[in-house]
Protein backbone atom coordinates (compact mmCIF):
# COMPACT_ATOMS: atom_id res chain seq x y z
CA UNK A 1 0.00 0.00 0.00
CA UNK A 2 0.94 3.57 -0.83
CA UNK A 3 1.94 6.17 1.69
CA UNK A 4 -0.45 8.99 1.77
CA UNK A 5 1.61 12.38 1.22
CA UNK A 6 1.15 14.14 4.08
CA UNK A 7 -1.96 16.91 3.89
CA UNK A 8 -1.32 19.77 1.16
CA UNK A 9 -0.63 22.74 3.25
CA UNK A 10 -3.61 25.26 2.24
CA UNK A 11 -2.57 27.91 0.01
CA UNK A 12 -4.23 31.36 0.25
CA UNK A 13 -4.01 33.74 -2.58
CA UNK A 14 -6.00 37.08 -2.43
CA UNK A 15 -6.25 39.97 -5.06
CA UNK A 16 -8.39 42.57 -5.09
CA UNK A 17 -8.58 46.00 -6.51
CA UNK A 18 -10.46 48.94 -4.39
CA UNK A 19 -11.13 52.33 -5.20
CA UNK A 20 -9.21 55.32 -3.40
CA UNK A 21 -6.29 54.93 -0.86
CA UNK A 22 -5.40 51.58 0.90
CA UNK A 23 -6.55 52.19 4.53
CA UNK A 24 -6.20 49.52 7.42
CA UNK A 25 -10.14 49.42 7.35
CA UNK A 26 -9.92 48.82 3.45
CA UNK A 27 -7.52 46.19 3.61
CA UNK A 28 -9.13 44.50 6.83
CA UNK A 29 -12.30 44.16 5.48
CA UNK A 30 -10.11 42.30 2.29
CA UNK A 31 -8.44 39.88 3.98
CA UNK A 32 -8.45 38.55 7.95
CA UNK A 33 -4.97 36.18 6.11
CA UNK A 34 -2.08 37.29 7.59
CA UNK A 35 -3.16 36.40 11.41
CA UNK A 36 -4.28 33.21 10.47
CA UNK A 37 -1.23 32.48 8.45
CA UNK A 38 0.86 33.45 11.86
CA UNK A 39 -1.44 32.27 14.30
CA UNK A 40 -0.83 28.73 12.91
CA UNK A 41 2.93 28.45 13.02
CA UNK A 42 3.11 27.52 9.77
CA UNK A 43 4.68 30.54 8.57
CA UNK A 44 7.66 31.35 10.11
CA UNK A 45 8.06 35.06 7.87
CA UNK A 46 5.07 37.44 7.25
CA UNK A 47 6.43 40.11 4.98
CA UNK A 48 3.80 43.39 4.23
CA UNK A 49 4.92 45.62 1.57
CA UNK A 50 2.95 49.17 1.40
CA UNK A 51 3.72 51.26 -1.65
CA UNK A 52 2.79 55.00 -0.91
CA UNK A 53 2.50 57.84 -3.21
CA UNK A 54 5.58 59.64 -2.90
CA UNK A 55 5.60 63.77 -3.00
CA UNK A 56 7.54 64.40 -6.12
CA UNK A 57 7.28 62.64 -10.00
CA UNK A 58 8.94 62.24 -13.23
CA UNK A 59 6.98 64.39 -15.23
CA UNK A 60 7.31 63.16 -19.15
CA UNK A 61 6.21 66.22 -20.63
CA UNK A 62 8.93 68.18 -19.19
CA UNK A 63 11.72 66.00 -19.94
CA UNK A 64 11.50 64.27 -16.91
CA UNK A 65 11.90 66.26 -14.53
CA UNK A 66 10.79 66.06 -10.72
CA UNK A 67 7.78 67.94 -9.73
CA UNK A 68 5.06 68.29 -6.86
CA UNK A 69 2.50 65.73 -7.05
CA UNK A 70 -0.65 65.98 -5.64
CA UNK A 71 -1.88 62.75 -6.09
CA UNK A 72 -2.05 59.60 -8.54
CA UNK A 73 -5.05 58.76 -10.66
CA UNK A 74 -4.73 54.74 -10.78
CA UNK A 75 -6.58 53.76 -14.06
CA UNK A 76 -7.19 49.73 -14.45
CA UNK A 77 -8.41 47.35 -16.92
CA UNK A 78 -11.22 46.14 -15.34
CA UNK A 79 -11.69 43.45 -15.00
CA UNK A 80 -8.37 42.31 -16.52
CA UNK A 81 -6.59 43.59 -13.70
CA UNK A 82 -7.80 41.84 -11.15
CA UNK A 83 -7.44 38.60 -13.16
CA UNK A 84 -3.68 39.39 -13.84
CA UNK A 85 -3.26 40.10 -10.02
CA UNK A 86 -4.69 36.73 -9.20
CA UNK A 87 -2.75 34.80 -11.60
CA UNK A 88 0.39 36.40 -10.79
CA UNK A 89 -0.40 35.82 -6.86
CA UNK A 90 -1.02 31.59 -8.38
CA UNK A 91 2.36 31.59 -10.30
CA UNK A 92 4.70 33.37 -7.64
CA UNK A 93 3.23 31.26 -4.81
CA UNK A 94 3.89 28.06 -6.58
CA UNK A 95 7.64 28.60 -7.49
CA UNK A 96 8.41 30.25 -4.36
CA UNK A 97 6.62 27.31 -2.85
CA UNK A 98 4.69 30.70 0.03
CA UNK A 99 1.96 29.80 2.30
CA UNK A 100 -0.04 32.83 0.74
CA UNK A 101 -0.44 35.97 -0.65
CA UNK A 102 -2.42 38.87 -0.39
CA UNK A 103 -2.48 41.72 -2.98
CA UNK A 104 -4.54 44.89 -2.68
CA UNK A 105 -4.30 47.84 -5.32
CA UNK A 106 -5.94 51.32 -5.67
CA UNK A 107 -8.37 52.73 -8.90
CA UNK A 108 -8.88 56.39 -9.04
CA UNK A 109 -7.60 58.52 -7.12
CA UNK A 110 -4.78 58.71 -4.16
CA UNK A 111 -3.19 61.19 -2.60
CA UNK A 112 0.50 61.70 -1.67
CA UNK A 113 1.68 59.72 1.58
CA UNK A 114 -1.81 57.47 0.72
CA UNK A 115 -1.25 53.65 0.63
CA UNK A 116 -2.30 52.91 -3.03
CA UNK A 117 -0.48 49.11 -3.02
CA UNK A 118 -0.72 46.63 -0.18
CA UNK A 119 1.36 43.07 -0.88
CA UNK A 120 1.56 40.41 2.03
CA UNK A 121 3.21 36.86 1.56
CA UNK A 122 3.87 34.58 4.40
CA UNK A 123 6.13 31.98 3.95
CA UNK A 124 7.92 28.83 6.14
CA UNK A 125 11.33 31.40 5.76
CA UNK A 126 12.37 34.59 4.97
CA UNK A 127 14.29 33.57 1.90
CA UNK A 128 11.46 32.67 0.02
CA UNK A 129 9.20 35.01 1.17
CA UNK A 130 11.47 37.93 -0.03
CA UNK A 131 12.48 36.26 -3.21
CA UNK A 132 8.60 35.98 -3.62
CA UNK A 133 7.49 39.80 -3.27
CA UNK A 134 10.26 40.83 -4.92
CA UNK A 135 8.95 39.20 -8.22
CA UNK A 136 5.36 40.06 -7.99
CA UNK A 137 6.07 43.87 -7.69
CA UNK A 138 8.59 43.33 -10.86
CA UNK A 139 6.06 41.49 -12.51
CA UNK A 140 2.99 43.36 -11.77
CA UNK A 141 4.82 46.25 -13.06
CA UNK A 142 5.10 44.09 -16.11
CA UNK A 143 1.80 42.42 -16.70
CA UNK A 144 -0.96 44.17 -14.56
CA UNK A 145 -2.85 46.83 -16.65
CA UNK A 146 -2.76 49.36 -14.17
CA UNK A 147 -1.67 52.95 -14.89
CA UNK A 148 -1.09 56.07 -13.34
CA UNK A 149 -2.20 59.48 -14.09
CA UNK A 150 -0.50 62.76 -12.17
CA UNK A 151 -2.51 64.79 -10.97
CA UNK A 152 -0.05 67.88 -10.39
CA UNK A 153 0.07 70.11 -6.81
CA UNK B 1 -9.68 49.99 -29.58
CA UNK B 2 -9.34 50.86 -25.58
CA UNK B 3 -6.39 52.99 -24.98
CA UNK B 4 -5.47 54.09 -21.38
CA UNK B 5 -2.68 55.70 -19.52
CA UNK B 6 -0.50 58.78 -20.87
CA UNK B 7 -1.72 57.14 -24.18
CA UNK B 8 -5.55 58.05 -23.48
CA UNK B 9 -4.37 61.47 -21.95
CA UNK B 10 -2.26 62.42 -24.92
CA UNK B 11 -5.29 61.44 -27.16
CA UNK B 12 -8.52 62.89 -25.24
CA UNK B 13 -9.92 59.74 -25.66
CA UNK B 14 -10.18 56.32 -24.27
CA UNK B 15 -10.55 54.56 -27.39
CA UNK B 16 -9.51 54.84 -31.05
CA UNK B 17 -10.52 53.38 -34.17
CA UNK B 18 -8.02 51.43 -36.29
CA UNK B 19 -9.25 49.93 -39.80
CA UNK B 20 -7.56 46.83 -41.00
CA UNK B 21 -8.42 44.22 -43.33
CA UNK B 22 -9.60 40.74 -42.46
CA UNK B 23 -8.26 38.10 -40.71
CA UNK B 24 -5.63 40.83 -39.47
CA UNK B 25 -3.41 39.64 -36.74
CA UNK B 26 -2.38 41.41 -33.45
CA UNK B 27 0.84 42.55 -35.02
CA UNK B 28 -0.97 44.08 -37.98
CA UNK B 29 -3.46 46.20 -36.12
CA UNK B 30 -0.27 47.18 -34.40
CA UNK B 31 1.77 48.51 -37.57
CA UNK B 32 -2.04 49.93 -38.69
CA UNK B 33 -2.51 51.73 -35.19
CA UNK B 34 1.11 53.39 -35.47
CA UNK B 35 0.09 54.38 -39.47
CA UNK B 36 -3.31 56.13 -38.74
CA UNK B 37 -2.46 57.51 -35.00
CA UNK B 38 0.60 59.64 -35.02
CA UNK B 39 -0.40 60.72 -31.97
CA UNK B 40 0.17 57.75 -30.50
CA UNK B 41 3.68 57.17 -31.50
CA UNK B 42 5.25 58.21 -28.74
CA UNK B 43 3.42 55.39 -26.92
CA UNK B 44 4.01 52.81 -29.48
CA UNK B 45 7.80 52.97 -30.39
CA UNK B 46 7.81 49.86 -32.16
CA UNK B 47 4.85 47.63 -33.38
CA UNK B 48 7.17 44.59 -32.73
CA UNK B 49 7.42 45.49 -28.68
CA UNK B 50 3.70 46.66 -28.39
CA UNK B 51 1.30 44.47 -26.72
CA UNK B 52 -2.32 44.20 -27.35
CA UNK B 53 -4.77 42.41 -25.14
CA UNK B 54 -7.74 40.85 -26.65
CA UNK B 55 -10.79 39.78 -24.63
CA UNK B 56 -8.75 40.60 -21.51
CA UNK B 57 -5.95 38.60 -22.10
CA UNK B 58 -2.40 39.12 -23.73
CA UNK B 59 -2.55 38.27 -27.26
CA UNK B 60 0.63 37.20 -29.16
CA UNK B 61 1.70 38.86 -32.56
CA UNK B 62 0.34 36.05 -34.52
CA UNK B 63 -2.94 35.93 -33.14
CA UNK B 64 -6.06 36.95 -35.36
CA UNK B 65 -8.10 39.65 -34.19
CA UNK B 66 -11.86 39.03 -34.74
CA UNK B 67 -14.78 41.01 -35.41
CA UNK B 68 -16.38 41.66 -32.29
CA UNK B 69 -13.17 41.71 -29.89
CA UNK B 70 -12.69 43.71 -27.63
CA UNK B 71 -9.10 44.90 -28.04
CA UNK B 72 -7.27 47.20 -26.14
CA UNK B 73 -3.54 48.90 -26.49
CA UNK B 74 -1.51 47.96 -23.25
CA UNK B 75 1.15 50.45 -23.24
CA UNK B 76 3.72 51.06 -20.09
CA UNK B 77 2.37 50.28 -17.09
CA UNK B 78 2.21 52.06 -14.12
CA UNK B 79 1.12 49.97 -10.78
CA UNK B 80 2.88 49.74 -7.37
CA UNK C 1 28.63 81.55 -1.45
CA UNK C 2 28.12 78.44 -1.09
CA UNK C 3 24.60 77.19 -1.98
CA UNK C 4 22.99 75.93 1.15
CA UNK C 5 22.84 72.32 0.68
CA UNK C 6 18.76 70.42 1.20
CA UNK C 7 17.74 70.16 4.21
CA UNK C 8 18.80 66.58 5.44
CA UNK C 9 15.40 64.62 5.70
CA UNK C 10 14.98 63.43 9.06
CA UNK C 11 16.24 59.70 9.60
CA UNK C 12 14.31 57.78 12.03
CA UNK C 13 16.24 54.65 14.36
CA UNK C 14 14.12 52.78 16.93
CA UNK C 15 15.44 49.37 18.27
CA UNK C 16 14.01 47.57 21.00
CA UNK C 17 14.16 44.46 23.07
CA UNK C 18 10.98 43.60 24.96
CA UNK C 19 9.24 41.03 26.75
CA UNK C 20 7.42 38.43 25.61
CA UNK C 21 5.69 38.01 22.25
CA UNK C 22 5.05 40.84 19.58
CA UNK C 23 1.81 42.14 19.90
CA UNK C 24 0.01 44.79 17.89
CA UNK C 25 -0.38 46.94 21.49
CA UNK C 26 3.50 46.53 22.12
CA UNK C 27 4.80 47.29 18.78
CA UNK C 28 2.28 50.60 18.71
CA UNK C 29 3.89 51.26 22.14
CA UNK C 30 6.81 51.66 20.95
CA UNK C 31 6.53 52.84 17.03
CA UNK C 32 4.70 55.56 15.80
CA UNK C 33 7.05 55.94 12.82
CA UNK C 34 5.59 54.12 10.10
CA UNK C 35 2.62 56.28 9.44
CA UNK C 36 4.78 59.50 9.67
CA UNK C 37 7.59 58.25 7.68
CA UNK C 38 4.39 57.17 5.10
CA UNK C 39 2.14 59.93 5.48
CA UNK C 40 4.49 62.24 4.36
CA UNK C 41 4.82 61.44 0.60
CA UNK C 42 8.89 61.23 1.11
CA UNK C 43 8.72 57.54 1.73
CA UNK C 44 7.67 55.65 -1.24
CA UNK C 45 7.99 52.25 0.43
CA UNK C 46 6.98 50.77 3.90
CA UNK C 47 8.61 47.11 4.04
CA UNK C 48 7.57 44.99 7.36
CA UNK C 49 8.95 42.34 8.31
CA UNK C 50 7.54 39.14 11.34
CA UNK C 51 9.29 36.72 12.13
CA UNK C 52 6.67 33.97 13.65
CA UNK C 53 8.06 30.76 15.93
CA UNK C 54 7.47 27.86 13.70
CA UNK C 55 5.58 25.02 15.11
CA UNK C 56 8.91 23.26 14.63
CA UNK C 57 12.36 23.46 15.33
CA UNK C 58 15.35 21.61 14.61
CA UNK C 59 16.68 19.37 17.53
CA UNK C 60 20.59 19.19 17.81
CA UNK C 61 20.26 16.64 20.42
CA UNK C 62 18.59 14.65 17.94
CA UNK C 63 20.92 14.90 14.98
CA UNK C 64 18.66 17.77 13.63
CA UNK C 65 15.63 16.09 13.21
CA UNK C 66 12.85 18.45 13.40
CA UNK C 67 10.48 18.55 16.42
CA UNK C 68 7.05 19.77 17.65
CA UNK C 69 7.85 23.08 19.76
CA UNK C 70 5.74 24.84 22.53
CA UNK C 71 7.94 28.18 22.65
CA UNK C 72 11.09 29.86 22.40
CA UNK C 73 12.67 31.18 24.97
CA UNK C 74 14.71 34.25 24.13
CA UNK C 75 17.85 35.13 25.80
CA UNK C 76 19.30 38.01 25.23
CA UNK C 77 22.50 39.95 26.39
CA UNK C 78 21.69 43.06 28.15
CA UNK C 79 22.15 45.76 26.96
CA UNK C 80 24.68 44.56 24.53
CA UNK C 81 21.84 43.30 22.37
CA UNK C 82 19.97 46.72 22.38
CA UNK C 83 23.33 49.00 21.40
CA UNK C 84 24.22 46.26 18.45
CA UNK C 85 20.43 46.43 17.18
CA UNK C 86 20.95 50.25 17.30
CA UNK C 87 24.40 49.76 16.07
CA UNK C 88 23.12 47.61 12.92
CA UNK C 89 20.05 49.89 12.34
CA UNK C 90 22.22 53.08 11.87
CA UNK C 91 24.58 51.42 9.51
CA UNK C 92 22.49 50.19 7.53
CA UNK C 93 20.29 53.18 7.12
CA UNK C 94 23.42 54.85 6.00
CA UNK C 95 24.30 51.83 3.55
CA UNK C 96 21.11 52.05 1.96
CA UNK C 97 20.01 55.55 1.89
CA UNK C 98 16.76 54.28 4.22
CA UNK C 99 14.66 57.26 5.93
CA UNK C 100 13.80 55.11 8.55
CA UNK C 101 14.01 51.58 10.77
CA UNK C 102 12.34 50.26 13.77
CA UNK C 103 13.73 46.68 14.93
CA UNK C 104 11.90 45.32 17.82
CA UNK C 105 13.14 41.58 19.23
CA UNK C 106 11.06 39.63 21.93
CA UNK C 107 12.87 38.45 25.33
CA UNK C 108 12.06 35.76 27.09
CA UNK C 109 9.37 33.17 25.64
CA UNK C 110 7.27 32.99 22.82
CA UNK C 111 4.70 30.76 21.99
CA UNK C 112 4.56 29.29 18.55
CA UNK C 113 2.58 31.63 16.20
CA UNK C 114 3.47 34.14 18.30
CA UNK C 115 5.75 36.99 16.93
CA UNK C 116 8.88 37.64 17.66
CA UNK C 117 10.58 40.06 16.12
CA UNK C 118 9.02 43.01 13.51
CA UNK C 119 11.18 45.22 11.24
CA UNK C 120 10.14 48.04 9.60
CA UNK C 121 12.31 50.22 7.05
CA UNK C 122 10.86 52.86 4.65
CA UNK C 123 13.01 54.35 1.89
CA UNK C 124 11.94 56.71 -1.60
CA UNK C 125 12.03 53.34 -3.60
CA UNK C 126 11.26 49.28 -2.72
CA UNK C 127 14.61 48.26 -3.80
CA UNK C 128 16.59 50.01 -1.27
CA UNK C 129 13.76 48.83 1.27
CA UNK C 130 14.48 44.83 0.29
CA UNK C 131 18.29 45.60 0.39
CA UNK C 132 18.33 47.02 3.71
CA UNK C 133 15.58 44.81 5.14
CA UNK C 134 17.45 41.61 4.33
CA UNK C 135 21.02 42.84 5.05
CA UNK C 136 19.85 43.74 8.52
CA UNK C 137 17.98 40.01 9.50
CA UNK C 138 21.02 38.56 8.22
CA UNK C 139 23.67 40.44 10.40
CA UNK C 140 21.37 40.55 12.93
CA UNK C 141 21.54 36.67 13.35
CA UNK C 142 25.65 36.79 13.14
CA UNK C 143 25.68 40.07 15.58
CA UNK C 144 23.50 41.22 17.79
CA UNK C 145 23.80 38.44 20.83
CA UNK C 146 20.55 37.08 20.99
CA UNK C 147 20.08 33.13 21.70
CA UNK C 148 16.84 30.81 21.38
CA UNK C 149 16.23 28.32 23.52
CA UNK C 150 13.37 25.53 22.63
CA UNK C 151 11.02 24.33 25.18
CA UNK C 152 9.33 21.12 23.21
CA UNK C 153 5.85 20.10 23.17
CA UNK D 1 32.85 34.60 31.91
CA UNK D 2 29.64 34.69 30.79
CA UNK D 3 28.03 31.95 28.67
CA UNK D 4 24.42 31.69 26.87
CA UNK D 5 22.32 29.72 24.81
CA UNK D 6 22.66 25.96 24.16
CA UNK D 7 26.29 26.37 26.12
CA UNK D 8 24.01 27.67 28.95
CA UNK D 9 21.49 24.96 28.69
CA UNK D 10 24.12 22.15 28.44
CA UNK D 11 26.54 23.25 31.14
CA UNK D 12 23.55 24.07 32.94
CA UNK D 13 24.94 27.48 34.65
CA UNK D 14 25.06 30.90 32.80
CA UNK D 15 29.13 31.40 33.68
CA UNK D 16 32.13 29.60 34.19
CA UNK D 17 35.35 30.30 35.33
CA UNK D 18 38.89 30.32 33.23
CA UNK D 19 41.96 30.85 34.54
CA UNK D 20 44.68 33.05 32.45
CA UNK D 21 47.89 34.35 32.64
CA UNK D 22 48.66 37.87 33.19
CA UNK D 23 48.16 40.10 30.16
CA UNK D 24 46.26 37.20 28.85
CA UNK D 25 44.46 38.12 25.07
CA UNK D 26 40.81 37.28 23.65
CA UNK D 27 42.47 34.32 22.09
CA UNK D 28 44.43 33.01 25.07
CA UNK D 29 41.29 33.56 26.53
CA UNK D 30 39.21 31.37 24.29
CA UNK D 31 42.37 28.71 24.04
CA UNK D 32 42.31 28.34 27.91
CA UNK D 33 38.27 28.17 27.81
CA UNK D 34 38.21 25.02 25.10
CA UNK D 35 41.00 23.17 27.66
CA UNK D 36 39.55 23.69 30.72
CA UNK D 37 36.04 23.46 29.86
CA UNK D 38 35.74 20.54 27.34
CA UNK D 39 31.61 20.53 27.83
CA UNK D 40 31.92 23.32 25.91
CA UNK D 41 33.61 22.57 22.99
CA UNK D 42 30.90 22.16 21.13
CA UNK D 43 29.91 25.47 20.74
CA UNK D 44 33.57 26.30 20.50
CA UNK D 45 35.14 24.08 17.63
CA UNK D 46 38.17 26.15 17.29
CA UNK D 47 39.37 29.08 19.07
CA UNK D 48 40.13 30.90 15.97
CA UNK D 49 36.73 31.47 14.97
CA UNK D 50 34.87 31.96 18.52
CA UNK D 51 34.29 35.33 19.39
CA UNK D 52 34.29 37.20 22.72
CA UNK D 53 32.63 40.22 23.92
CA UNK D 54 34.73 41.95 26.17
CA UNK D 55 32.79 45.00 28.39
CA UNK D 56 29.82 44.16 26.34
CA UNK D 57 31.58 44.91 22.86
CA UNK D 58 33.18 42.52 20.65
CA UNK D 59 36.90 42.08 20.80
CA UNK D 60 39.41 41.37 18.48
CA UNK D 61 41.93 37.94 19.21
CA UNK D 62 44.85 40.49 20.42
CA UNK D 63 42.72 42.45 22.60
CA UNK D 64 43.60 42.09 26.23
CA UNK D 65 41.92 41.32 29.02
CA UNK D 66 42.18 43.20 32.08
CA UNK D 67 40.61 41.84 35.63
CA UNK D 68 37.30 43.45 35.97
CA UNK D 69 36.35 43.03 32.84
CA UNK D 70 33.02 42.01 32.09
CA UNK D 71 34.02 39.22 29.14
CA UNK D 72 30.93 36.70 27.65
CA UNK D 73 31.35 33.72 25.30
CA UNK D 74 29.33 35.04 22.26
CA UNK D 75 27.95 31.57 20.62
CA UNK D 76 26.33 31.12 17.35
CA UNK D 77 23.20 33.36 17.35
CA UNK D 78 19.22 32.60 17.08
CA UNK D 79 17.81 36.08 16.86
CA UNK D 80 15.29 36.67 14.54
Amino acid sequence: MMKAPPAAPPLSLRAAIVNGPLTPQAEADVLSLVSGAGGSGLAGAVLRFEGVVRRNEADQDRGGALRPLAALNYQTYDPMAQRELESLARGVAERHGLRSIAALHSRGRVRVGEVSFVLIVTAAHRAEAIAGLTEFIDQMKQDVPIWKRPVWA
Amino acid sequence: MLIFGAAAMNTKADRVTVAVGVRATVRDVLVALREQHPGLRFALPNPDTGRLAVNQAFARGDHEVKAGDEVALITLLGGG
